[in-house]
């Protein structure tokens, strides 16, 4: 009896004791050599392929923009955002009317090195191969993300678009509005000024890419993509990891050598004049959950990393990064998001659609000041109508009077709207997503609406039903954010424009035809003081008619470990990762106390 | 004709009452010697005790704070006030476990309920009759258990959203499977027993057969299984909150507050998934324990063992 | 033994056609509208639509069956609809990925789970006994997902022995990220494990042919290694073989978890984007390789089993 | 004087249950000479196993124990020696034989395997060594062909079989002391035989001491050279065979011998043990010799007696093997056209060994099992052709009673309630009062208390349990009944009282039955006619006195000749 018992003791102990010795050679956190200059990136999602022309997440951006080149790029350091030539030679000429503009591009940019090639040999990039690129954004087979940059803008390109459909047209087809002048020069003809137009050639969507590697990887291409950018694409294990490294034949960017105020005092300037990119290698990391992500940096395993919401108290104390992190070499930086988040009512439904008032109580019923402070830890600015920060038309004086938080002149309102203490109000659905946080915010939602007297239940649903309910226009009210594509007024206000309903992106149904006519106006214009004055004009329409509740401005906190250079947030344009410099030296230093 | 007569196992014609000696049921059997064992009796209690404070937070007579919301104390740590603390809305953490326990309890419940019901029906059918209505039975079975149950789960709160009565139906609507895979071999074995067969020779129907004669005798596997349904379907409700298809937004729930707490232990706020599994690991533990004793003190196999 | 095989996978179409209805039933019929979705933030109606007929989701629904059965049939689910690579690629790549988390997971359990029960079967009705089954139960009294964050927590920050989560490619380098997770794995296993096995061998124990062992004069420890062992083989294989299915899909929590992009990680991105096709795709395939495995359960049991006559 | 092996003295045994410590044992003391046969006997409960398994030192532990004794063998004190040193002995010099052949093998070792184990550990041989002995011994229990079947599984082989394997395993390595508990009793008569004989030459071979425990003292009187009577744990006589065979002492060694129904007698009434023995054991005077010789017979007269149930052509055939579509190539033919006329009021019995399929065509008889040919007819009606209604109607008139009181009534169901469901169902006595009236005059007609109908079936003995099967039987005031070995599970002193009532309920109401069994002394004691069955045929049938008297088919010779005699062998030498 004892002996049976002794062995199988000893085999339970043999079992653990390799667990226990296996973890011991273990080393504990990912090595990096002294001359590593990998750059550990992480994504806080997963994404769903890296072709430029559906690229519409930040995170696939993200990637999507270390591998191609648009046309333009927004200037690293100066603020506001200044476009920049990228691929192209120089920023472009304009008719006098705005229709007609000219773009030199590069000479000698080359593709990266790949199988489609002859040789494995990446070729030079000609004006002709942006043509293509545009053509395969507008290719409705692709049912590209992007095409609405162009949809309707463009000389000739939707009469393509519906040739192509119908299989009377292809890529060799000659469109007027997107003609190649020579080898480097191209020239694009609008129907219609379109002021936003280079703002669009700044983003993933226009990106130039090969035919060739289109044409050999078919449907896959968004797995195995080939750009001129400075990081080639080398690996990725679907919804872990990304490799990307640099591309011997880049072109050649500089290091920018001006910058805004007080970038030179940061050390932002140290390295002006000098080759981009600086690092070997990034990694990016797709990290769903927010804990690993957060323990991952905090061991130094990532670079750079947001701030979970729920440790913001632990980092952050009284704006300030706290002490202990401080003494971990970690910096922070925090700047304003050019969006807004919102509660949007359907216009569409029979109650709330018909009832400003209604829709003026809830506003004024939700204490918007508290939910920052609980759901943003205060990173964020009230918003009072449509219009993000950072934007031409955003006046922070401007205060919109149905969104100041006051529980008594709701219940007038509600009163006024017909329910008297919420009296006679059916229940309202108000949908949100299923995370968490999203529950947590329709709870606190829902809580602010029964103190006034309004019955609300919560739909909580996954984030393609969302959707599907918006574009089907069957959700009564549902929290949602927008994140400027570019610095202009327009793309928010676009939410709104009557022709844009669901499912176009106006969810909320709106359609005033004196903002439709505001609208059509201002896109007639260029920017300046009269469209701006255009633009205030649609926000006072806004404010009458209350079709969302705007809540917060978002305040960017993100965090980076001290090995970490040429750090300057960017809440546009996500390609700035090859100003970035990892001090090796610094990185062995500092980790070593993590 | 009177069937509760027969089911009822106490004959109670009142002028012979006190002339007939007292019977002892198997269960009254069972359940005398769970009495002597003091985990059976302590794990009891201790399922008594949830059952009790669900009732009592059921009906709002304690933990009435459970949905005070008080911003001005969110994420407390533990106080005397709060002794678990408060969450994101201030509200007392201690008080929303024990509310949760109505939650888990209803989703105990129902959940293994609704799949007791189907799994012993389906099971009964298939074992008593065989045939083709056993192969129909198995077919179904089958079927159900080779799809991934997270699939099927899924499936209906995409159906019906995300709310208590659909997490009760998808947990009861796949778990099923098992016990009826359990109760249709009990009725196989049953249907040609001697008492059956003697049923069957006095003239007993087939539904006779099945609920008054077969269906006591498998009791106890229904009663064992429901309550590994029980936990079960309390550690599912967990985590189909994970997924986001829990509760309605809003209901006390354990396993909101454990997911919530994948977030909030950064903030250093551990008494949200401390409370939330410290009632769960009591209660499930409790119900285990008593399964286990419950097995022993019903299963004749393991009878002097 | 052929004629057997033949007829239990004869016996697997009625199963898949059933399959084929529900899956078809849950998503086609009763699911939520995946182009709305694919359609992306600047859809328009016609671009719905359109949508719509290129998923094959537009025509009457006894056609979109017919083409749901046709699927199924030729294994050719196509590409995913959110990612654009062949679902075959996708299993492919998430199988390797799942299978290194698995194995170790489940070769260190049963190993474990099966000495402990022994041990446990051996010293029945001591304290000891008493104890493994309080531990056990208390085991598996704790939701799985606190076993993962305080895991992640404790060993994996505060104590910082392993990687929290992460991957790698080159299978050597992976190892290291597969630690905590397999740990985790094993130790919420554990309790349900034991008093599995601690059952089966307990049922061993009173039958009649260890009495006439031990009236041979054979050692409790032979009686337990030879005889009760062999016997209680037969369930065990059979339970043992009936999850590798599972092994190979891996852990849905445990991959989401660890960052592991194995293919229980692809089912809940597939769910959350509502990715018809992979969702399809890997219910098929679940229910073959559980079909498949109960098959050669029973195959090894009429292996194990010399009383069983398999026709 | 001869030597003795074994000596048992002042055997204590305790079992621990929920309901406190039970003495199974209560001090008993025996021994066992060398080279000689002890029978061991006594009805179930006695003791008898369990002291046997005292000695192999196998009493589970928990729940049981040994409290007090010695158990000397060979001078040595099985009790004091080491768990080590009890395993030399196990199975080298005492060895065991169990009952049940089916359940103490194991499955999954070859029977070569599992005889050369105790070889390899006692005797030191090496596998080779091991088998060639194995199969050496298996040619000794006769095993045919054993070179092969050493290499067979023990499903591969019959129940009769097994218990030679078990023989085998037993005496591998030449015992001093073979213990035999109840080796035959799972077995059919003409392979208790067999075995019998093979033991006793075996015995004579290596000259083995033997102690033999069984319930059967028609088997102790053909093997025993000495008997012990164990009742209630305790010892209530031992003595050499004959002796006790011809002068018991004890009044319940008295009433054991005389309830035993024999195929030399045949009395109206069998004796039981309450007539010489009431229950706090005081002897009754009574006089054994009184019904030896009798040969009663009841007459059959046409007018009386017409024939109420007859049977023709009946068939039963399970489907054994099918095709992949379906098609069944291979049948089971369990009754194989049987034709058979039963008179109202009289007993037909049916005899056969297990699988004859007796069982069988009982129940296709009341359509428990539907007959796949032939015609059932009772009373002038073709039972098979009946729609479910007059099918259910007809069931009031016909019943059966099983074999396993244990299995045969619903635990869950206090037997009132048992009682009344006939009632029920099929509408009988107005109210419910009148049904509990009626239940209660049914148990006291079985002869058990009215005051007992809110008990359940567990809180009975087995013999309690099938007088209550009785009592529902009658419920619907049946004119025919089917007793499917209805006795053969019970004690013979048991067996003797539920004979007697069923005589006595046949007289009373007129009953028609048809008794099953496989104990021919029973069936020719309460038959009038009996049917012998042999693989699904019914192959002799006679009246009760001239098939024991002038048997004519081989097979009911075979049989008759198996059956233990009863008669001690050293009177049969003589």
């Amino acid at each position: 009896m004892f002996k049976t018992t002794k062995s199988i003791v000893q085999l339970v102990i043999l079992t653990a004791t390799c667990l226990v010795i296996s973890a011991c050679t273990n080393s504990c956190s990912q090595k990096t050599s002294s001359t590593d200059t990998t750059l550990h990136f992480p994504l806080a999602s997963t994404i769903k392929g890296m072709d430029p022309i559906q690229s519409n997440s930040t995170y696939s951006s993200r990637v999507v923009s270390q591998i191609f080149t648009p046309l333009f790029e927004y200037h690293y350091l100066k603020r506001p955002y200044e476009l920049v030539p990228q691929a192209a030679e120089s920023m472009p000429e304009a008719s006098a009317d705005g229709l007609v503009h000219t773009i030199k591009i590069r000479k000698g940019m080359k593709f990266h090195n790949n199988d489609c090639f002859e040789n494995g040999e990446g070729r030079e990039v000609k004006a002709s191969d942006f043509i293509y690129s545009w053509k395969r954004l507008a290719d409705p087979d692709n049912r590209a993300n992007g095409f609405w940059i162009f949809d309707g803008k463009i000389k000739g390109l939707n009469e393509w678009r519906d040739a192509k459909s119908k299989g009377e047209a292809d890529y060799d087809t000659v469109i007027e509005g997107m003609k190649v002048l020579d080898d480097y020069t191209l020239q694009i003809t609008l129907t219609k000024p379109y002021y936003q137009l280079y703002y669009t050639l700044a983003m993933e969507f226009t990106a130039v890419v090969p035919k060739e590697a289109v044409d050999k990887y078919g449907e896959e291409f968004l797995n195995n993509p080939v750009g001129s950018g400075p990081y080639v694409f080398t690996e990725w294990v679907r919804g872990s990891k990304i490799t990307l490294d640099k591309n011997p034949t880049f072109f050649g960017q500089k290091y920018p050598s001006e910058g805004a105020e007080g970038d030179k005092e940061a050390g932002l300037l140290d390295d002006a004049g000098q080759d981009i990119p600086f690092n070997d290698k990034i990694i990016f990391y797709e990290v769903v959950e927010s804990q690993p992500l957060w323990l991952n940096f905090m061991k130094g395993n990532y670079d750079v990393a947001g701030i979970p919401k729920d440790n913001f108290d632990a980092v952050v104390v009284e704006g300030e990064l706290s002490d202990d992190m401080k003494g971990k070499g970690i910096q922070m930086s925090t700047y304003l998001q050019p969006d807004v988040t919102y509660i949007a009512f359907n216009m569409k439904d029979p109650i709330l659609g018909k009832n400003d008032k209604l829709r003026k109580a809830i506003a004024m019923a939700y204490d918007s000041a508290t939910s920052i402070d609980k759901f943003y830890n205060g990173r964020g600015v009230k918003a009072h109508s449509p219009i993000a920060p950072g934007i031409d038309a955003y006046d922070p004086e401007f205060k919109n009077p149905y969104v100041e938080f006051d529980q008594s002149k709701a219940k007038q309102m509600l009163k006024d709207a017909g329910f008297p203490d919420g009296k006679g109000a059916p229940v309202l659905e108000y949908a949100t997503t299923s995370s968490s946080t999203a529950r947590q915010m329709a709870e606190y939602f829902k809580q602010n609406m029964e103190a006034v007297g309004l019955k609300i239940q919560i739909a909580s649903v996954s984030w393609p039903q969302l959707q599907a309910k918006i574009k089907d226009a069957k959700a009564q009210m549902w929290g949602i954010a927008w994140l400027a594509d570019y610095p202009d007024a327009e793309n928010f206000l676009q939410l709104l424009y009557g022709p844009n309903q669901a499912p176009g992106p106006n969810g909320a149904n709106f359609n005033n035809k004196k903002f439709n006519k505001l609208y059509e106006q201002a896109s007639a214009l260029p920017p300046g003081e009269e469209r701006t004055a255009v633009y205030q004009k649609m926000r006072d329409i806004f404010v009458e008619e209350m079709p969302w509740v705007p809540n917060v401005h978002r305040k960017g906190y993100s965090l980076r470990h001290g090995w970490i250079k040429n750090y300057k947030p960017h809440a546009i344009k996500a390609n700035s990762l090859k100003y970035f410099k990892v001090d090796t030296g610094k990185r062995s230093e500092l980790k070593a106390k993590l | 004709m009177k069937v509760a007569s027969i089911s009822s196992t106490a004959i109670d014609t009142k002028s012979k009452q006190d002339e007939l000696e007292k019977g002892t049921s198997l269960w009254a059997d069972a359940a005398s010697r769970m009495k002597k064992k003091p985990v059976a009796v302590v794990s009891f209690w201790f399922v008594a005790f949830y059952l009790g404070l669900a009732l009592l937070c059921a009906l709002d007579l304690i933990f009435t704070s459970y949905s005070v919301v008080n911003n001005d104390i969110a994420y407390q740590a533990p106080t005397w006030a709060h002794w678990f603390g408060t969450d994101v809305f201030g509200r007392d953490v201690l008080a929303r476990a024990a509310h949760g326990t109505v939650t888990s309890l209803t989703v105990g419940f129902f959940g293994a309920g609704i799949a007791m019901f189907i799994g012993t029906f389906f099971g009964a059918i298939g074992g008593y009759f065989g045939g083709k209505i056993d192969d129909l039975v198995v077919w179904l079975y089958t079927t159900v258990d080779t799809i991934p149950g997270i699939l099927l789960v899924v499936s209906f709160s995409f159906v019906m959203g995300p709310s208590l009565k659909t997490v009760c139906l998808a947990i009861g609507l796949t778990a099923w499977v098992g016990h009826c895979r359990i109760i249709r071999g009990e009725y196989i074995k049953h249907r040609d027993q001697d008492y059956v067969q003697g049923a069957a020779a006095l003239g007993a129907g087939h539904i006779r057969r099945i609920f008054l004669h077969i269906l006591p005798n498998v009791f106890h596997l229904i009663l064992i299984n429901f309550s590994l349904g029980f936990v079960g379907a309390i550690k599912s409700e967990v985590i189909l909150s994970f997924l986001g298809l829990g509760v309605e937004p809003g209901t006390p729930s354990w396993g909101v507050m454990i997911n919530d707490a994948k977030q909030e232990l950064f903030r250093g706020v551990w008494w949200g998934l401390a409370a939330a599994t410290i009632f769960m690991f009591f209660l499930v533990l409790a119900v285990n324990l008593f399964n286990s004793e419950l097995r022993d003190a019903l299963d004749p196999k393991l009878k002097n063992k | 033994m052929l004629k057997f095989a033949i007829r239990r996978t004869l016996y697997m179409f009625p199963i898949l056609f059933g399959i084929a209805l529900v899956t078809f039933l849950l998503f086609n019929v009763a699911g939520g509208d995946p182009a709305a979705q694919a359609a992306g933030k600047y859809a328009t109606a016609e671009k719905i639509q359109e949508m719509r007929e290129s998923l094959g989701i537009a025509g009457p629904l006894h056609e979109q069956f017919f083409g749901h059965l046709k699927q199924m049939a030729t294994f050719d689910f196509g590409r995913s609809w959110s990612t654009k690579q062949t679902i075959r690629s996708m299993i492919f790549s998430g199988i390797g990925a799942s299978v290194s988390l698995m194995v170790p997971v489940y070769v260190i359990s049963l190993i474990l789970a099966i000495s402990l029960a022994l041990l446990v079967a051996f010293l029945r009705g001591t304290f000891f006994d008493g104890a493994t089954l309080v531990v056990s139960l208390a085991l598996m009294s704790i939701s799985s997902l606190v076993y993962i964050l305080a895991g992640q927590y404790f060993v994996g920050y505060e104590l910082g022995l392993f990687p929290i989560n992460g991957w790698d490619s080159s299978l050597i380098a992976r190892w290291q990220y597969l630690v905590l997770p397999t740990l985790i794995f094993v130790v919420l296993s554990l309790g349900s494990n034991v008093l599995f096995y601690r059952t089966v061998f307990l049922d061993q124990m009173y039958q009649d042919y260890v009495r006439t062992a031990r009236s041979k004069g054979l050692a409790d420890r032979v009686i337990l290694f030879k005889h009760v062992l062999r016997n209680a083989m037969i369930p065990i294989i059979t339970v043992v073989v009936t999850q590798l299915p599972f092994m190979i899909l891996g852990s849905l929590l445990l991959e989401s978890f660890f960052g592991i992009p194995g293919l229980g990680r692809m089912i809940v991105d597939a769910i959350q984007s509502s990715d018809f096709p992979v969702i399809k795709a890997m219910t098929t395939i679940t229910a073959i390789l559980v079909l498949v495995f109960q098959l050669v359960a029973d195959l090894l049991y009429a292996v194990v089993d010399p009383r069983v006559q398999v026709r | 004087m001869s030597e003795t092996i074994l000596s048992v003295k002042n055997l204590a045994v305790d079992f621990k249950t929920d309901d406190g410590v039970v003495r199974a044992v209560k001090g008993v003391s025996f021994d066992i000479p060398k080279g000689k046969t002890v029978g061991l006997v006594g009805e179930s409960g006695s003791g008898k196993s369990v002291s046997s398994l005292a000695v192999m030192g196998l009493i589970p532990n928990p729940p049981g124990e040994v409290t007090s004794g010695e158990i000397l063998f060979d001078g040595q004190d099985l009790l004091k020696v080491s768990d080590a040193e009890m395993r030399r002995v196990r199975g080298n010099r005492i060895s065991m034989i169990f009952q049940e052949p089916m359940t103490s093998l194991n499955p999954v070792f070859t029977v070569g395997n599992q005889i050369c184990e105790s070889l390899i550990l006692h005797q030191g041989l090496d596998k080779r060594a091991a088998k060639q002995k194995a199969i050496e011994l298996l040619d000794q229990v006769g095993i045919p062909n054993p070179s092969e079947r050493v290499d067979s599984y023990p499903h591969e082989m019959s129940g009769g079989q097994r218990q030679r394997v078990m023989i085998a395993m037993a005496i591998a390595c030449e015992p001093e002391l073979l213990i035999a508990d109840e080796p035959t009793t799972a077995l059919d008569v003409t392979i208790q035989k067999q075995i019998l004989e093979l033991m006793a030459d075996l015995q004579k071979k290596y000259g083995m001491s033997v102690l033999f425990i069984t319930h059967d003292l028609g088997v102790i009187a053909d093997i025993a050279d000495d008997v012990v009577v164990m009742y209630r744990g305790d010892i209530v006589e031992k003595g050499n065979t004959e002796q006790i065979f011809q002068k018991p002492q004890h009044p319940y060694t008295k009433g054991l011998l005389a309830c035993r129904p024999s195929l030399e007698s045949n009395p109206q009434r069998l004796p039981m043990v309450s007539d010489f023995m009431t229950d706090e054991g005081e002897e009754i005077p009574n006089d054994i010799e009184a019904t030896k010789g009798d040969k009663f017979v009841r007459s059959i007269s046409e007018e009386e007696n017409p024939i109420i149930l007859q049977l023709k052509g009946v068939q039963k055939h399970f489907p054994l093997q099918k095709t992949l579509f379906g098609k069944v190539t291979k049948w089971v033919k369990a009754v194989d056209g049987v034709t058979l006329n039963v008179r109202k009021g009289r007993t037909l019995g049916l005899v056969g060994e297990s699988g004859c399929g007796k069982t069988t065509l009982g129940r296709t008889v009341l359509r428990l099992i539907e007959p796949t040919g032939g015609q059932v007819i009772y009373d002038g009606k073709d039972i098979t052709a009946l729609d479910p209604n007059e099918m259910r109607e007809m069931r009031k008139r016909m019943q059966i009673i099983f074999q396993d009181p244990y299995a045969s009534l619903n635990p869950r169901m206090t037997v009132g309630a048992a009682i009344m469901e006939p009632m029920v169902i099929h509408n009988l006595g107005g109210s419910k009062a009148e049904r509990v009236k009626m239940a209660g005059d049914l148990m006291e007609r079985v002869g058990l208390s009215r005051m007992m109908l809110n008990r359940y079936p567990h809180e009975f003995s087995g013999g309690q349990r099938q007088r209550i099967c009785i009592a529902r039987a009658l419920a619907v005031k049946p004119d025919f009944i089917i007793c499917d070995e209805s006795v053969s599970a019970l004690d013979v002193s048991v067996q003797a009282q539920i004979l007697n009532l069923l005589l006595d309920l046949q007289e009373e109401y007129g009953l028609t039955y048809i008794f099953i069994s496989h104990d021919l002394a029973v069936v020719k004691f309460i038959s009038d006619e009996v049917a012998v069955m042999y693989n699904g045929q019914v192959v002799e049938m006679n009246d009760a006195i001239g098939i024991y008297e002038n048997p004519q088919h081989d097979y009911t010779k075979k049989l008759l000749s198996a059956i233990p005699k009863g008669i001690p062998k050293t009177m049969l030498q003589q």
